[in-house]
Formats: C-alpha cells, sequence, structure tokens
C-alpha cells in the first residue's frame, strides 16, 4: 500500500495537505485500493513516520512539504528498496526519491493579472500566512503578474503573523482583509490556510473580490471568488499512488505546461471572467510556457522585483 | 495528623485517576466509532513496547522534564512563569548559534557550550519580566505571555532574514556541523548484532535532563538559597522578617527558570532536529505548565508526570500512524490526564479518605 | 493618518477588541468570586464550534448562539465541579478544559461535517448580520460626525452592543445589587461570606455560570458574527489576551473595556501598518507584529501599577480537612 | 431595674436554657476536637468558656453557628431542638458569633460589611439606607461608634471587631458568641467592650465569651465552663471559683499567675536610638522622632495603642523596613536603609527578633519545625556542610529545643501550621532566644497564648534579662507589660508620651497617656 504523511497543518489545512487528501482519496475510491496516513503532530514525527511505513512495507511513501527535505535526505538512503515521494522539493540528491515542485509563481503571475484586470480602484492585496519563504514566492509572483498588467498598481500585501496561528485565524484575516479594502483593495488574494477563510468570506461580505489558493475555491463564495490559484497537489499525488512501486523518481517541476498550476474556471466565477481576461491570461500563460515571459521566483536571490516584503 | 498513608497518596489516587482518565477516553473513542481496547494497546505497545518507543516516549519526556522543572522551580517562589514557551524558542537560538558559528572539536565541548548558550538565552528572556516584576510589580503572567508572542516574531525575523541559508525553502538554519552531533540512544546502546532505540531521538540529553532533575531537587530542598527560594513563596512578609531580599530571590528564581526552559532546546535543536526550525518549541513550554502542576512542583513528580506525558505523545503517534483515528483524539485524552490527575484528584481522594477513616477507626 | 483612517482603525478596534471584551468580563465574574479561569480560551473555542455548527444546522443563528452559550456552560461546569466541589488546583483546572476544547470540537465537527474540523459556512440567518442605524446613509457623509455615526457606531453585529452594554451592566451588578456585593466578597474572604448566611458554593457556581455565558457569546461572535463558520484553533490565542486584559485592568469593569479596546486597537495600528519604511529601512513586519505585545509590557511597565488580584482568588475554600 | 424584676419573674417559671447542647461530637480527620460535650447556657447570662490552645474552644462554637457540622450530638434553642446545617440557620436562631479570626472583607466599608447576608432586596442602595440608619441607631444605644464608611483593612483591630458585633447585633442577634474578643484590645476597649455586653446581658441577651485570661472571666462571666482536651471538664458559677483554681482545671496542673523576678541591674546602653523617624508602606509617618534608650538586663516595655507607630519601630529595628534617624547597638551604628539594613545584616549584629505576627512573619506555616528553627538563620555556618544545607544537624537542634522550651508535640517534621498558636509562639522565642543575643525584639509575645504557655513565655524572657540582655518589648497586654516591664514607655501617635517606672505607676495613668493625655496634663 502506498502511505501518505500530511504536514503540520493537517489534513485539512483547507490548502496543499489537503488537496493531497483529495488525490489519495480519488485514488481509492477509484481503485478501492487503501493507504496508510498520518497527520504530523511535532518534528520528530518526520523520520518517525518515513522509517514506521517504510518498515511496515509502504510503497510509495508519499510526503507532503519542503519541512521533509531534511529527514528525507537521511532515511531514504536507509530503505533503498522504498520509493519516496516529496511535494514542494527539488533539490535533493537522493535516487529513491521523487520529488515534485510546483511553480507557484507561475500560478501565482496568472492570478495576479487577472486581480490587475478585474481591479477598478488600481489596488489589489495579497493576504499570506506566516511569513516564511514560501508565502513570499507566492505574493512575488503575483504582484509580478499584476505589474505587468498595470505598471502603476498598488499592491497591499499582509502577513497575518509569525507563529503558526497565523493559518488559522481566520478574525485576523477578516481585518487584514476590511484594512485593505480601506485602502483601495477591490481584489484580494489569499494564501493563507485556514485564515484565508476569513480573507475570502469578509470580501464577500464586503463586496470585493477575492482569489483563492491551492484547490479551487470558487465554490466558497459562487460569484464573489474571481478565481483560484491552483496547485494540482491532489494530481501529483494521485499520480504517484496510481503509479504505485513504479513510480518515476527524480524531480519533477510542474509549471503551467504540465498544469500543475493554473488557474480555475467554472461556472461559480463564470460571469466574473470576461472574454478579454481570459484571453490576456492565456496568452501570458503561452508566453511563459514558450519562454517569453520570465516570471522570477522570490527564491533565486531572496527577493522580490515587484514587491517588498 | 494524615488521614491516608503516604503511599496511598502518592500512588494509589494517581493510578485511580489514570485509569477513570481512560474509562473516559474510551468513551470518547467508542464515540468516534473506533475500538478503544485496540487504541489503547497500540499506544501501550507503541510507547513501552519496544527500546524504539521508548526512544520516542523518552525524548519526548525530556523536552518536558526541562520546561515542567522551569515552571516548578518559579512555581516555588510563586512566580507563574507562562513564558517557557518563549525561553524554549530563545534557547534554541542560543544553540543553533553556538552549534553553527564556533567551529567545535568534539560534541562534549559542544554540549557543554551550547547548554551555557541555551540557558543563557533562555534566562536572558525571562530577565526583562523577572525584572519588571521584581521592580516595578507588572504582573509577570502577562509579561511572560507577550514575551512568548515576541519571542516567536525574533525566532521568524531571525530565521526568515537572518540565519536561513540562500535560496532554501525552509524558514530554519543550516544543518549543524557533524561534529556536534549529540550521542542518540542508538549510538550508545546499540551492539552489532542488535540495534536497539533505532532511529528513535532519544540522546544524551536525557541524561542531562535527569541531572537538572537531581540539581534542582538540590537547590530547592537542600540549599540555602532554595530555602530562600521556598520561604518567599510561601510567605513575602516572612521572607522580609528573615532579611530574604525579594527582588533578588524573584530574579534568581527567574533566571533559573528561564534558564532551564532555554536549555531544553540541547534535546531537540542540537540532539534531534540539528538545525533550528521556526516550530521548534511545539508548545513544549506550555505543556510544561501542567507537567509542573501534576507533578506538584517537586523534581520526581515533574520526571514522572514529564514521562507521562512522552508515553501520550509516542503513543499517540503509533495511533496516527497506524489509524485514521484523527490526532484530536490525543489532545483529548491529554486533556483527560490533566483534568483528572492534576483536578479532580479530590474527587479520589475525599472517599479515600473516608475508607481509610473507617479502616483506621475499625483498627484503632 | 487621515480622518476616514482613524475610523477605520478604531472600526477595527472594535470588532477585535469585542470577543476580549466579552471574555475579560468572563473572567471577572468569575475571578471576582475567586475562582481563576485560564480556560476562557477553550470556553470560547466551545462556543465559537457549537454555535456555527447549530447555526450550520437550523439555519438559526439564535439556536446558534445559545448552543454556543450551552457548549461554554457545560467547560464552566466541569471547572466548577473541579475547582469548588472538589476544590482542585483551578489552574490546572483551566488548562485541562484549553485542551479539552481544543481537541473535542476537531472531533467532533469531524464526525459530524466531515469538512476537516471545520463547520459549513453559515449563509443568511445563520449569520448575525451588521445593525445598521437610523440615518446612518443619511448622515454619513456629514463631516466628523457623519462616520462616526455611520461607520464606527453603526453596523457591527448586535453582540458587539451587546458586549458593550455588558460593561455598564456589569458594572452595575457589581456595585449595585446584592448578589454583586456577595460575589465581591467571597472572591476576597469566603468565610465572611460563608459566616454571614450566605452559600460560598453557591455563589461560586453562579459566577462561573455567568463566566460561562459571556464566553459562549465571545465564541458565537468570533464563529457567526465576525466569520461565518468555524475553523479549529480559532480563538488563537484571543482567551489568555483578555486574561492579560483583565489582570491590565485590575479586575474592574470599565478598566477592562478600556484594556480590550486598547489591545484591539494596537492590533488594529499593527495590522494596517505592516512594513513601514522609514527613509529606506523597513521596519520587519516581525516588529509590527509583536508590536501590540511590547507596547502591552511597555505600558505595564511604565503606567500601571501593581495588580493585586482578589484575595481568595486561587484558593479552594477549605472550612475542614 | 426592670431587667430583675425580669429575671425574676423568669426564675419562677423556671425558663428553658437559651443553649443547651447534648453530646456534640466532632473528629477533623483522626483529631477529636470535641468529645461528646453537653452544657446548658441560661438565658440573660454571660457564659465563660476557658482552655488552653486547641482544647476545642472554637470548634464547639462554630458547630453551634453552622460553621461546622458535628458529627453528633444535638442542639435545642430555647428549648426546642434545632437543627443548624448552616450559618443561615444559626442566624435565624438569633445566634450571633465573633470568631476568632475576624470574618471581615479587608476592602469593603464597615457598612458593606454588616449588611453583607442581610441585606433587604436585591438592591444594594436601599438596603445600606436603611443599614445605615440602623448602625446609628446601635451606635447610639450601645456607644459603639465606628465610621460607616472607613474601609475595614483602614481602621484598627478593636474596631474591626466592634464592627463584628454590629454585625451581629444587626442580625437582631438574642445569643452572642465571641471568640478570645480582648486578644486584640486595649485595656481601655476591652473595657468598654465589656460594658456593652453588660447592656446587652441586661436587655435579656444571652452570651458565650471565650477568653484565656482569667480576669476577665472573673469580673464578667456569671458561669464558667472549662475544656480540656476536646472534652468539658467542668461548668460552675463565676462566683464560687477562683483564678487559681480555673488555670488549674484548664491546665491539669496549679500555674504561676504572676512571674516570678527579681530587680533589674541594668548595665551599660545597649540600644540608643534618636530621633527615629518611620514612614509607612502608604506613605503617612507612623514613628515621629522618638528617643529611647535600652540597656543591658534590662526590659523596656512599650505600651500603646496598637496602631500608634510600635510595629513600625519593631519593623525598623528588624531590618524589615526602612527609617531616618541614629540607632546604635552596643555603639555601633544600624544602617536604616539600604545595604546592610535588611533582617540579615541585624542578625549579624546580634539583634534577635521575636515579630509580633507569628504566622506571617515569624513562621513559614507549610515548613516543617525543623525549618522554621533555622528561619532567618538559615545562612549560619553551623547549619551548613559544604554547599548544602544541613538538615541532620538542624533536626538535632530542633529537637533539643523543643525539649529545652517543652514544644508540644516534640515532632521536628510537623508543619509550623499544625502546632497551635502557643507551641508556634515557643518555637519562634527559643529560635530568636537561644541565639543568645545582645539585644531581644519582642512583639506581642503572647497573644492568643493559653497561660500555660504565657508563663512559659515570660520565665524565657526574665531568664534573658538576667543574662544581662537587653529586652525591648512591645505589648497591647498591659498585664503582660507591668508584670515583665523594668521600664514602661508609653507610644501614642508616633510620639513617645512618657517613662514610667512599673511600681510608680498604675493601668490608669498608663491608659491615659496611651489615649494621648500626656501626664503632665492629667
Ligand atoms: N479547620 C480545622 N481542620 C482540622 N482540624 C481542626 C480545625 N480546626 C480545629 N481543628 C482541631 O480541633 C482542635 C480544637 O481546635 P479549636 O480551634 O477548637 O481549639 P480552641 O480551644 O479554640 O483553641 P484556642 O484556644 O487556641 O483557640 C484542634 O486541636 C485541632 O486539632
Ligand atoms: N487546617 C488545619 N488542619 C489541621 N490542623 C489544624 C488546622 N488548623 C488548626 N489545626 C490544629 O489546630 C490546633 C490549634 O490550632 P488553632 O488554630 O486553634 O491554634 P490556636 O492555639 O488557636 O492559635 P491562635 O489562637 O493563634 O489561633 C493545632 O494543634 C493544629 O494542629
Ligand atoms: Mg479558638
Ligand atoms: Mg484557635
Amino acid at each position: 500500500d502506498p502511505a501518505l504523511i500530511f504536514d503540520l497543518g493537517g489534513k485539512f489545512d483547507k490548502s496543499f495537505n489537503e488537496a493531497a487528501f483529495a488525490g489519495a482519496t480519488k485514488w481509492a475510491e477509484e481503485t478501492g485500493g487503501s493507504f496508510l496516513e498520518i497527520e504530523l503532530q511535532s518534528e520528530a514525527q518526520r523520520e518517525q513516520a518515513l522509517r514506521r511505513f517504510a518498515e511496515a512495507g509502504a510503497n510509495p511513501v508519499i510526503t507532503m512539504g519542503f519541512a521533509m527535505a531534511d529527514p528525507l535526505s537521511t532515511v531514504a538512503p536507509d530503505y533503498p528498496d522504498t520509493k519516496f515521494v516529496v511535494i514542494d522539493v527539488s533539490w535533493l540528491d537522493v535516487p529513491n526519491l521523487r520529488q515534485v515542485a510546483f511553480a507557484e509563481h507561475e500560478g501565482s503571475y496568472l492570478v495576479g493579472m487577472m486581480a490587475a484586470l478585474a481591479s477598478k480602484s488600481g489596488t489589489v492585496g495579497f493576504v499570506g500566512g506566516m511569513d516564511v519563504p514560501l508565502i513570499r514566492h507566492f505574493g512575488c509572483g503575483y504582484a509580478q503578474g499584476a505589474k505587468a498588467v498595470n505598471p502603476e498598481i498598488n499592491i497591499v500585501a499582509n502577513m497575518t503573523g509569525t507563529t503558526p496561528a497565523a493559518w488559522n485565524d481566520p478574525v485576523k484575516g477578516s481585518e487584514l482583509t476590511k484594512a485593505q479594502i480601506s485602502q483601495g483593495a477591490d481584489v484580494i488574494y489569499a494564501a493563507a490556510g485556514g485564515t484565508g477563510v476569513g480573507v475570502l468570506q469578509t470580501a464577500a461580505d464586503e463586496g470585493v473580490l477575492s482569489i483563492g489558493v491551492d484547490s479551487n475555491q470558487n465554490h466558497l463564495h459562487p460569484g464573489k471568488v474571481l478565481t483560484s490559484m491552483m496547485k494540482r497537489v491532489d494530481v501529483a499525488v494521485y499520480d504517484a499512488m496510481k503509479a504505485g512501486t513504479d513510480v518515476e523518481t527524480g524531480v519533477f517541476t510542474l509549471g503551467l505546461a504540465e498544469n500543475g498550476v493554473g488557474y480555475a474556471l467554472d461556472e461559480n466565477n463564470a460571469e466574473l471572467v470576461t472574454d478579454d481576461m481570459k484571453a490576456a491570461v492565456d496568452e501570458a500563460r503561452q508566453q511563459i510556457i514558450d519562454g517569453e515571459i520570465s516570471v522570477v521566483s522570490y527564491y533565486e536571490n531572496d527577493t522580490c522585483p515587484a514587491l517588498s516584503f | 495528623m494524615d488521614v491516608m498513608p503516604k503511599w496511598a497518596d502518592v500512588v494509589l489516587i494517581p493510578l485511580i485517576s489514570l485509569v477513570l482518565a481512560a474509562i473516559l477516553s474510551a468513551l470518547v473513542i467508542i464515540g468516534i466509532g473506533e475500538d478503544p481496547v485496540a487504541a489503547v494497546s497500540l499506544m501501550v505497545k507503541g510507547a513501552l513496547g519496544s527500546t524504539y518507543g521508548w526512544g520516542y516516549t523518552l525524548y519526548y519526556a525530556t523536552n518536558f522534564m526541562f520546561t515542567g522543572l522551569a515552571v516548578s522551580v518559579a512555581f516555588h517562589a510563586k512566580l507563574f512563569n507562562i513564558g517557557g514557551e518563549g525561553q524554549a524558542m530563545l534557547g534554541g537560538l542560543g544553540v543553533a548559534i553556538a552549534c553553527l558559528y564556533v567551529p567545535w572539536p568534539h560534541w562534549t565541548l559542544a554540549l557543554i557550550f551550547a547548554s551555557v548558550a541555551a540557558a543563557l538565552f533562555g534566562a536572558a528572556w525571562a530577565a526583562i519580566p523577572a525584572y519588571l516584576q521584581a521592580r516595578r510589580g507588572s504582573h509577570i503572567v502577562i509579561t511572560t505571555i507577550m514575551f512568548n508572542f515576541i519571542a516567536a516574531a525574533v525566532l521568524n525575523y531571525m530565521l526568515v532574514n537572518v540565519m536561513r541559508p540562500k535560496g532554501a525553502m525552509d524558514p530554519a538554519t543550516a544543518r549543524f556541523p557533524e561534529a556536534v552531533h549529540l550521542p542518540s540512544f542508538q549510538d550508545m546502546f546499540s551492539t552489532a548484532d542488535s540495534a536497539l532505540f533505532r532511529g528513535a531521538p532519544a540522546n544524551i540529553t536525557f541524561f542531562v535532563a535527569l541531572a537538572a532533575c537531581v540539581a534542582v531537587w538540590l537547590l530547592i530542598w537542600r540549599t540555602r538559597l532554595g530555602y530562600e527560594i521556598r520561604a518567599y513563596g510561601h510567605s513575602e512578609t516572612g521572607a522580609l522578617y528573615a532579611g530574604i531580599s525579594p527582588f533578588r530571590i524573584t530574579m534568581i528564581a527567574m533566571l533559573i527558570s528561564g534558564g532551564l526552559a532555554g536549555m531544553m532546546a540541547i534535546n531537540n535543536v542540537m540532539g534531534e532536529a540539528e538545525r533550528l526550525v521556526l516550530n521548534a518549541t511545539e508548545g513544549a513550554g506550555f505543556i510544561g505548565i501542567a507537567v509542573a502542576l501534576m507533578g506538584r512542583s517537586h523534581p520526581f513528580g515533574v520526571f514522572l508526570a514529564a514521562i507521562l506525558f512522552g508515553f501520550l505523545y509516542q503513543g499517540g503517534a503509533e495511533l496516527a500512524l497506524w489509524t485514521s483515528i484523527p490526532r484530536e483524539l490525543i489532545v483529548v485524552i491529554q486533556a483527560l490526564v490533566i483534568l483528572f490527575t492534576g483536578a479532580l484528584d479530590n474527587m479520589v481522594r475525599m472517599p479515600l479518605e473516608r475508607v481509610f477513616l473507617r479502616l483506621r477507626q475499625r483498627n484503632g | 493618518m487621515d480622518f476616514l483612517t482613524i475610523i477605520q482603525v478604531l472600526d477595527s478596534t472594535v470588532r477585535l477588541g469585542t470577543p476580549l471584551l466579552l471574555a475579560c468580563l468572563a473572567g471577572l465574574f468569575s475571578e471576582r468570586a475567586g475562582i481563576f479561569d485560564i480556560g476562557l480560551e477553550g470556553k470560547m473555542l466551545a462556543a465559537a464550534f457549537f454555535s456555527a455548527a447549530v447555526a450550520a444546522v437550523s439555519g438559526s443563528v439564535w439556536l446558534g448562539l445559545l448552543a454556543g452559550i450551552a457548549a461554554s456552560l457545560v467547560l464552566s461546569a466541569l471547572h466548577g465541579l473541579a475547582s469548588i466541589t472538589f476544590r482542585g488546583n483551578q489552574l490546572i483546572s483551566g488548562v485541562a478544559i484549553n485542551f479539552l476544547a481544543a481537541g473535542m470540537t476537531v472531533l467532533i465537527a469531524q464526525d459530524w461535517f466531515g469538512q476537516g474540523g471545520r463547520t459549513p459556512s453559515l449563509m443568511g440567518g445563520g449569520r448575525f448580520e451588521p445593525l445598521t442605524f437610523p440615518f446612518a446613509d443619511a448622515v454619513a457623509d456629514v463631516p466628523f460626525i457623519g462616520p462616526i455615526y455611520s461607520e464606527l457606531l453603526s453596523g457591527h453585529s448586535i453582540l458587539v452592543y451587546v458586549a458593550f452594554l455588558a460593561v455598564p451592566a456589569t458594572w452595575w451588578v457589581l456595585y449595585r445589587t446584592r448578589f454583586g456585593l456577595r460575589l465581591r466578597a467571597v472572591g476576597e474572604n469566603p468565610a465572611a461570606v460563608d459566616t454571614a448566611g450566605v452559600s460560598v458554593v453557591g455563589l461560586r457556581y453562579a459566577a462561573v455560570a455567568i463566566c460561562g455565558v459571556l464566553c459562549g457569546i465571545a465564541g458565537a461572535y468570533l464563529a457567526t458574527a465576525l466569520q461565518a463558520g468555524f475553523v479549529k484553533d480559532m480563538t488563537a490565542g484571543r482567551g489568555f489576551i483578555a486574561l492579560a486584559a483583565l489582570i491590565f485592568a485590575k479586575w474592574r469593569p470599565w478598566h477592562a473595556m478600556w484594556a480590550c479596546l486598547l489591545f484591539g486597537f494596537l492590533q488594529a495600528v499593527a495590522l494596517r501598518y505592516q512594513n513601514i519604511d522609514l527613509g529606506g529601512f523597513v521596519i520587519p513586519v516581525q516588529v509590527m507584529d509583536a508590536l501590540p505585545y511590547i507596547l502591552t509590557v511597555v505600558i505595564l511597565a511604565g503606567f500601571v501599577g501593581k495588580a493585586i488580584p482578589p484575595r481568595a482568588g486561587g484558593e479552594p475554600y477549605v472550612k475542614e480537612r | 431595674m426592670a431587667a430583675d424584676r425580669d429575671t425574676g419573674r423568669q426564675e419562677a417559671v423556671a425558663p428553658p436554657p437559651a443553649i443547651e447542647l447534648r453530646g456534640i461530637s466532632k473528629a477533623f480527620g483522626p483529631v477529636q476536637a470535641n468529645k461528646d460535650i453537653s452544657i446548658r447556657v441560661m438565658p440573660g447570662t454571660i457564659h465563660g468558656i476557658i482552655g488552653e490552645n486547641g482544647a476545642g474552644k472554637s470548634t464547639l462554637m462554630s458547630i453551634l453557628y453552622g460553621f461546622y457540622k458535628a458529627d453528633k450530638g444535638e442542639i435545642f434553642i430555647s428549648g426546642e431542638k434545632t437543627q443548624i446545617p448552616d450559618s443561615q440557620a444559626a442566624i435565624a436562631a438569633g445566634i450571633g458569633m465573633v470568631f476568632q479570626h475576624f470574618k471581615l472583607v479587608q476592602n469593603f466599608t464597615v457598612l458593606e460589611n454588616i449588611v453583607l447576608g442581610a441585606e433587604d432586596g436585591r438592591l444594594l442602595k436601599p438596603s445600606l439606607a436603611k443599614a445605615r440608619n440602623v448602625l446609628i441607631e446601635l451606635e447610639t444605644e450601645y456607644g459603639l461608634n465606628v465610621d460607616p464608611d472607613a474601609r475595614i483593612e483602614d481602621i484598627g483591630v478593636g474596631k474591626q471587631q466592634r464592627v463584628e458585633i454590629l454585625k451581629a447585633l444587626y442580625r437582631q442577634a438574642e445569643i452572642l458568641i465571641l471568640d478570645e474578643p480582648t486578644g486584640v484590645l486595649t485595656p481601655a476597649e476591652a473595657d468598654q467592650l465589656f460594658r456593652i455586653l453588660h447592656r446587652l446581658k441586661d436587655e435579656g441577651k444571652t452570651i458565650i465569651l471565650i477568653t484565656h485570661k482569667l480576669r476577665e472571666i472573673m469580673e464578667a462571666t456569671d458561669t464558667v465552663s472549662v475544656m480540656r482536651r476536646g472534652e468539658m471538664t467542668a461548668t460552675v458559677k463565676t462566683s464560687e471559683t477562683s483564678p487559681e483554681h480555673l488555670a488549674e482545671l484548664m491546665v491539669g496542673r496549679k500555674v504561676l499567675l504572676q512571674v516570678d523576678k527579681r530587680p533589674a541591674s541594668p548595665g551599660k546602653p545597649i540600644l540608643e536610638i534618636e530621633n527615629l523617624r518611620v514612614v509607612d508602606d502608604k506613605g503617612v509617618e507612623r514613628v515621629k522622632g522618638i528617643d529611647l534608650t535600652v540597656r543591658a538586663g534590662e526590659i523596656l516595655g512599650i505600651a500603646g495603642v496598637a496602631g500608634n507607630g510600635q510595629s513600625e519601630l519593631l519593623e525598623v529595628l528588624g531590618g524589615m523596613r526602612t527609617g531616618v534617624g541614629t540607632i546604635r547597638v552596643s555603639g555601633a551604628p544600624l544602617a536604616l536603609s539600604g545595604q546592610g539594613s535588611d533582617g540579615q545584616a541585624r542578625r549579624d549584629q546580634q539583634i534577635a527578633h521575636v515579630p509580633e505576627d507569628r504566622q506571617s512573619e515569624g513562621l513559614i506555616m507549610e515548613f516543617h519545625a525543623w525549618e522554621n528553627v533555622a528561619f532567618g538563620y538559615h545562612r549560619d555556618d553551623i547549619y551548613r556542610s559544604g554547599m548544602l544545607m544541613n538538615n541532620a544537624a538542624l533536626r538535632a537542634d530542633t529537637e533539643a529545643k523543643m525539649e529545652r522550651f517543652d514544644v508540644r508535640p516534640p515532632d521536628p517534621w510537623l508543619a509550623a501550621k499544625n502546632f497551635s498558636g502557643g507551641n508556634q509562639q515557643k518555637i519562634v522565642v527559643a529560635r530568636e532566644i537561644e541565639r543568645n543575643p545582645e539585644l531581644l525584639l519582642v512583639g506581642q509575645p503572647t497573644r492568643g497564648v493559653d497561660i500555660g504557655a504565657i508563663e512559659f513565655i515570660h520565665k524565657q524572657i526574665v531568664a534573658l534579662r538576667d543574662q544581662g540582655k537587653a529586652i525591648l518589648l512591645v505589648s497591647v497586654e498591659l498585664e503582660e507589660i507591668f508584670s515583665l516591664s523594668d521600664r514602661i514607655a508609653v507610644m501614642f501617635d508616633g510620639h513617645i508620651m512618657g517613662e514610667r517606672l512599673p511600681d510608680q505607676t498604675d493601668e490608669k495613668e498608663l491608659g491615659l497617656l496611651m489615649a494621648g493625655v500626656s501626664g503632665e496634663a492629667a
């Protein structure tokens, strides 16, 4: 059986763990298979879960999040017959490891464009969860996309906090949203886990648009969520489980070309996305795929050309 | 004067309380549609049934011993230090700085100096609330709560903006050099043909924690300083009468407390993760409050309570591994254990006392 | 900072201060009666969940509010049982209640809704809507007064007004009624109350129950007025901040209100002014994030003298052993 | 008088006792506090109860007042069997009680304390207004004046006790129980209390009075019961007994009621105080420039109503408080603030201190007896072994002290709180006297202590004097001042009103001085 290790946020984090769980569930429903799973509670359990699942014969062992990189680099070599999969890591040199990274900045770029196109005020917002590089990475792509549409655009970016509570504080998310609205923002992108629930809610209540993250969150407030930046963790997990022990190892970066990231369009936001918007964004998408536009990753030198944190 | 023999108070009551907590936990497990017997035996086997399990149980227990002792020492001076969490975070910073920026020739030296650094950083973080309490009367409960939040911000800043290796996604420091690797139980106890404590994070710090228990016991019950701390804790006017300076005791008790909380970092940062991550303390500072209260602020009690919580953590991990029981169940079980052994102990004691009184009257 | 921004910050202050205020008053009743309560956080959380859950299921926010209060009352009763009837350690009991609420809310939420420890989003009658004062729109453009009336005073959910009315009400109950006199007495010297022929246990349970009701309203406000549903751990430490505010206020109702508004204000300011640019040097977001806490310490050290808790607080009332 | 005729008529119809207790037993865990106690208290009388510390007096009265529940036994009020499960029932039955340790809310006003639990109606204002009127009536009727709006923490213990009595009267108590009411009163206050009690008695109220002072029993009561070790050993008519007899009944042996002491032979000055001024925590000046000298081999007694600066004087001398002025001990100046002015420094300078409040200052109630025996001296080398404390030496020392000072039970492991007041005091006195200090400060050495223990403690103080040590005694008990002092200074409002020799003055003169009427003027 495959095994799935969720990160500390838990499998219902309204974010990528939940997406992974969705992918795994889909696989299980389709194949009738079953999988082992654990929601980590502490740092020390990372290695523990890897070893225990590997020893129990689980294969592949799928793990979530960049924090697994370090434990994987020590554990995976001990179990050469087990295949490991990690999401959000791309820099390890371990033979029996499949590393899946997403070009979140590219996806964020597209929704940034849509935000700028939809904005009437010339101000758009970004609400992050805890201030960590990954979230800056999201914000950075978003800002670049927005500026590509409107170089004069004003981007209000906020982080919710510095403790893990920042991922689960919808009340603070609401207040940040209200603050951004009062600063003129009329489209707000939330990359903040459970806090984002508050952002989307308040945006809907206050009559401005919001942008969801990770999975398709358009349905949360139909007609009020402009789009969602999709990060297809569910697909990555589903594919890995489907491939089973034969899963291919190596580094896989899923960008726009691979449909690993993208923006969501469905009946819930159909009315919000005009044909012009769609055309502009799709064009940019193709240009990025073709290498005509390069979206700078925050990781490249820990700064963002379009936004300062 | 006491109605009950001491053993009943120390052994029987906690045992009955634990059983009650277990029964209620079982009901909760049934409530979410799982098998309580299987769950409990999985926990016991997973946490205590192998050296591997013990290796995790004792690792967690080591953390809780430090934070529990920290709360206890302050408690003896009637200071409620809720700041263990922040002090442990800062302790981690001290360890990381000591391990990353000094080329240690051997882990023994590194351990000594990292301990000192951890204690100093933790103590420094306790010093300001202590000073404000002693000189300005600012309530230490509020200031230490505030300092927990401030510590989180400091750590976040340091890891995101200063100590993170360039381009790394993880808000964490680089891995510590091999030379400061602390011997784990596996390194210490495994032989060529039997691998004991395999992969478990318990390490030499456990013995440091044990030594800290003994040292705190000596300090509190055997030294003049400990005598003064206890005297001050029981009666401030009494301390004044005896020429014990409230300022001095408040400062010293809080510095020791903060130092102990900081020293937790040598277990989790230096011993386990071997790098400093954002979430290093994981609430151990708060568990320390429960551990100290349940251990009645006595080092031996703290030791036992820490083991109990270590067991719950590791047993909970096993549950999480092999069942799909939500991890919040463990939180509920912890709550019930704290409730019954800590807050509702009189519910057991009162009837038991009546039983013993009757026995006594019959015999005498 | 222009006038409108000030209004908005103050508006935000009111919203952020309200749950603090309700929890703080809750703690005030309990602690004034001599029962320390660090379980405010847990009670709020339980109330937040049950109010959202029942509101989601029934579609009625009022039923949700009642359920939230009931859940908080159950935990209050547990605290009372441990600390009044069985004379246990009040701090431990509070810690246990916080853990219990954190765990049980998610367990039950998962069991009921299967949405990962969340409740479904509340729609329509499942939420407390903002109350708009008469003529709020009409006067909005009047300079100065207009925004104050239409933005700051009007447009909050009814629970906000309940919270702020609870301040004079608390003051009145505490200082103008027989019950208040006895309540304050039992927190100072329970033996005096006992020998005066009044039940210490009864009074303390009453206080703990009031505490439960107020925490219940606080939780319901978070989940059904500020938000439209429950998210795990959504109280995010507000119970502890409320406790800090209570000590800050030296256990007095009007001071409690100012303390909570101060905390709310500091948070509101910090939220709005992240990344302040001081001529090239950008203040890190972490500093702004920690600012409310740093300022609290500064204010506490600089301006607020020693806070002396109710004398019998934290100690169970034991006549004979 | 009308009252006389009343009693005459009632006797004719043989009235039932106001209170009758039958077979009351009460155990606190293993301790049998009351064993099968029966007692009858006639209406319109003052009934005294005496007994050693821990004899069970307070317990018995607390049962009558519904504070404790008896394990066994019956209570009859005016001949009717009455259940008293709680204080409410006791109040309803017309019983009022003034506890040994007052049950007042410190930060409430007098008025609030009085109405607490006896409010009419849910709102406070009318209750308070009504109580204020009743209070004024009661005050004029009994001369019990206190400021209704003063906070309890701001008024003296004497006033606090009046509040307790007013509380009972406000509830229209017909039966009033007073547990050691005079322990904290000045003679004048005590006299006034007894006048009030007699008035109440004349009105037909029944009074139970618990006290350790035989003189009060002899002067005030009609009947007296003696308790010993939880049992009621005797009930006698006061007119048919004597103090010596009662003391013997109480303690089980003959007791010397007068301290046997030789005249002093004072030597060189040990303690010299010049122009000492002390300000208290609230910023009020409590000692306003006093000069005093105590010589080797003499006891200087400081008389005064509580709250006139004596406590602050002792605290400065003991290093618990700062002051300004000059103090020399054996010629060497004492630091009065800053470095070297704390209790440790005082002990280094051969000053020992029996503090006024043994429970909150002199002892740590949770500590074992053996830990308390080192309290304040815990840094001494004799209690040290290497870096640690030498607990074995401490325990040995404790056992020796317990034997020499007859501490009961002689168990070093017992916590201080589990000793009776008298024995707690013996531990403190033993610790301080056995240091053999040059100067001994003693505050209220026998407050609330039974006569057996008083006798013992007094003897020890005199013995230290006879070794040529200087002793400064502060006491509100004039009797104690008279029997111990070689010289008496009276303090009033922070000033020394005058010095007298005990055989050249009397209680009346001292009483005037204590009230601020200077000797010359009188
Ligand atoms: N609250 C209590 N809990 C347990 N035991 C108690 C309590 N109060 C009193 N006792 C026990 O009851 C006995 C009688 O105590 P009590 O206070 O009635 O004595 P007393 O005669 O009033 O003494 P004193 O003259 O010192 O006031 C004590 O020796 C003690 O052992
Ligand atoms: N809470 C208690 N638990 C156990 N024993 C107690 C308690 N309170 C009092 N005692 C016992 O009561 C006895 C007498 O206590 P009590 O308080 O009546 O002393 P006391 O002589 O009256 O002192 P004081 O007159 O200063 O109050 C002691 O021997 C002690 O063992
Ligand atoms: Mg008594
Ligand atoms: Mg007594």
